[in-house]
């Protein structure tokens, strides 16, 4: 619609009531509006095709029976004198003015002289397509007449509702069950082999060994006499390392609390510590 | 549930209690299911034909759309009602065309619409229908380009009264008349193709074309 | 509305047809004055007993509650409206491992629960299991904090096909059946990587050999 001199020309129809439409623009008795009103109404019709098919019914006959050639002197004269008027007239009414005037040509002119398709053929699918359009706009009146939900029929104003409480049936099978508990332990096994490898001295050890062992010292001992002796199991190095660290937190988890007293002489020198007289 | 007269009519009363609560139509299919008896969709639909048959004449009828049942009053008294209702949605004259020619066509393009419209078609136009739940996109059709098409819901045969499709207003004849013959699409083609209005300069080929 | 039968007969229709599409309850001064015979409240409430009566023992009723009318569903089809849908669900994986360890070690608390899956468990988890009515609350450990403890139920052995829990494969068979093959590094990687840590180093050991 971008050639639409008459910006409102395509929206003015969107806003028609379907009364509106359907009553005064096609009715019958469309004489009632004189032959003034029709160039004052350019803004009534969506394209040529529904022009058409307006002076189409102006005829007064069957869609089925008119006259063609009476059609197209109608729409030539509306566009005619639409131009008179000095109305501005979209591209598209132009172009089919152009080939009704065409058809009319080929319509008066010698049988002999057509081409393919006949001139008849055309008007009779003009016709057709003016049929087609015709029987939609119709039965767009007769289904908005019906009794519509909503407005002439009502549903039930305040219905219970049906719900559904939806519960689950849950399955589970035995050997799913089974395979589970196999995963688990699966799962669980090399969690518990890392632990047992990784061996660590706890805190917990370390502060009851070195506050043990403090209990009986008369003087400072050095951080390192506190572990346990390099016997057995506590040759590993990593177990060392482990009881090394576990002990010095030990030793100032003792100090924090006010049971040991620590000393050091210089950086990385020996840790001393003794237990503080009561 | 002891003899057959009592259990039809534990059914007649379930099947009428379940859809006068519902809160939309519902199938008979759906209903069996509901009633937890999904093996015997043909008893409910036999206590449905004779509920609708109790109401017949009543201020209350039970009407089936597009397979669809559900409880409404009884059209001829729309103007004890109508009064507190408000209208429903007023539609341009241009979206009730589009919708009759959705209905009778369907599935139909736009620019089969627009072929037989003759003029193109706001996008708004399908989208208000749609919004209205009268319209639904039906897919695509299997051509180049693949268009998508559009058909009705059940909700459109709801709102209208419609058993199906088939009882749109005049469809026969319409049907006879050769006024609901596919639309041609060499013409679509040809009215997609241009950057024009379709019914400018495309008008008198797909005239030509329109009847092949 | 020539005749009495004809008129009270509109009269009937019309007022089953507004209590219908009502939203609220109405009284019978308001039906009257909604279908324009405001001197007739005695008409109107003539054509409610009617209609009640008609309804009677069908699967919808009209009733009046203080003063107030409104149809409704028959109250002995209440079970209707309400409907349970029960659907099978598989049980979850991690809810699965819960069931398989509250089976083995029950009774256990979550914190074992944990301990022994190595990863902490959802609350809905055990929900779950209860829900399913296979795992109940059997008490309160007596220990510090008296946390709850599960047990498995009589439904559990009964869906498993039980006789008693002993009847459960124990570890030796599981690890002959291949169910205890030891997974790749990667898996258990992933597994520890993944998941929260147990709640204590110590325990998932002593759980461990609980079963053994």
């Amino acid at each position: 619609m971008a050639a639409d001199p008459h910006p409102d020309g395509a929206i003015a129809p969107e806003m028609d009531s379907d009364a509106a439409w359907a009553t005064p623009l096609f009715a019958e008795g469309g004489a009632a509006r004189g032959d003034a009103a029709l160039y004052l109404e350019i803004d009534g019709w969506e394209g040529p095709l529904d022009l058409l098919l307006d002076l189409a019914r102006r005829q007064k006959v069957d869609l089925r029976r008119i006259s063609i050639l009476e059609l197209v002197d109608q729409y030539l004269t509306y566009i005619e004198q639409a131009e008179a008027l000095r109305l501005e007239l979209a591209a598209d009414y132009l172009v089919m003015a152009a080939w009704l005037a065409y058809l009319k040509s080929a319509l008066l002119l010698p049988r002999e002289e057509q081409e393919d398709p006949s001139p008849e053929e055309l008007a009779l699918r003009l016709h057709l397509r003016l049929q087609r359009l015709g029987a939609m706009r119709e039965a767009a009146a007769r289904l908005m007449g019906r009794d519509r939900l909503g407005r002439d029929v009502f549903l039930r104003g305040a219905p219970e509702g049906l719900r559904i409480d939806r519960k689950a049936l849950w399955q589970c099978q035995w050997f799913d069950l089974v395979r589970a508990y196999g995963d688990v332990k699966v799962r669980g096994e090399p969690v518990v082999h890392m632990v047992r490898e990784r061996m660590v001295m706890t805190l917990d050890s370390a502060i009851t060994r070195v506050s043990s062992m403090l209990g009986v010292a008369l003087d400072w001992m050095e951080l390192r006499d506190f572990l346990p002796p390099a016997r057995e199991s506590w040759t590993n190095p990593q177990l060392r390392r482990s009881a090394l660290a576990s002990s010095f937190v030990a030793a100032l988890e003792l100090a924090r609390t006010g049971k040991a007293e620590l000393a050091q002489d210089e950086t990385f020198g020996p840790l001393r510590l003794r237990a503080v007289a009561r | 549930m002891t003899g057959d007269g009592a259990s039809e009519d534990a059914l007649l009363r379930a099947v009428e209690a379940t859809l006068f609560a519902a809160e939309q139509p519902m199938a008979a299919q759906a209903l069996a299911l509901h009633l937890g008896m999904p093996q015997s969709p043909g008893a409910v639909r036999t206590a449905l034909d004779a509920l609708r048959a109790h109401y017949a004449g009543r201020g209350i009828e039970l009407v089936e759309r597009g397979g669809l049942w559900h409880f409404q009053t009884a059209p001829d008294l729309a103007h004890l009602l109508r009064r507190e209702k408000e209208e429903p949605r007023r539609l341009s004259r241009a979206a009730t065309e589009v919708l009759a020619i959705v209905a009778y066509h369907e599935p139909v393009s736009r620019a089969e619409i627009e072929a037989i419209r003759g003029v193109q078609t706001a996008k708004g136009t399908l989208d208000v229908l749609m919004e209205a739940g009268w319209v639904r996109v039906s897919g695509r059709r299997e051509v180049p380009g693949r268009p998508v098409i559009y058909a009705t819901t059940p909700e459109f045969l709801a709102h209208f009264g419609l058993a199906s499709l088939k009882e749109l207003p005049g469809v026969d004849e319409l049907r006879a008349a050769g006024l609901l013959d596919p639309v041609d699409d060499d013409m679509i083609e040809q009215t997609l193709g241009r950057d024009s209005p379709p019914p400018s300069g495309a008008e008198p080929d797909d005239a030509a074309d329109d009847t092949d």
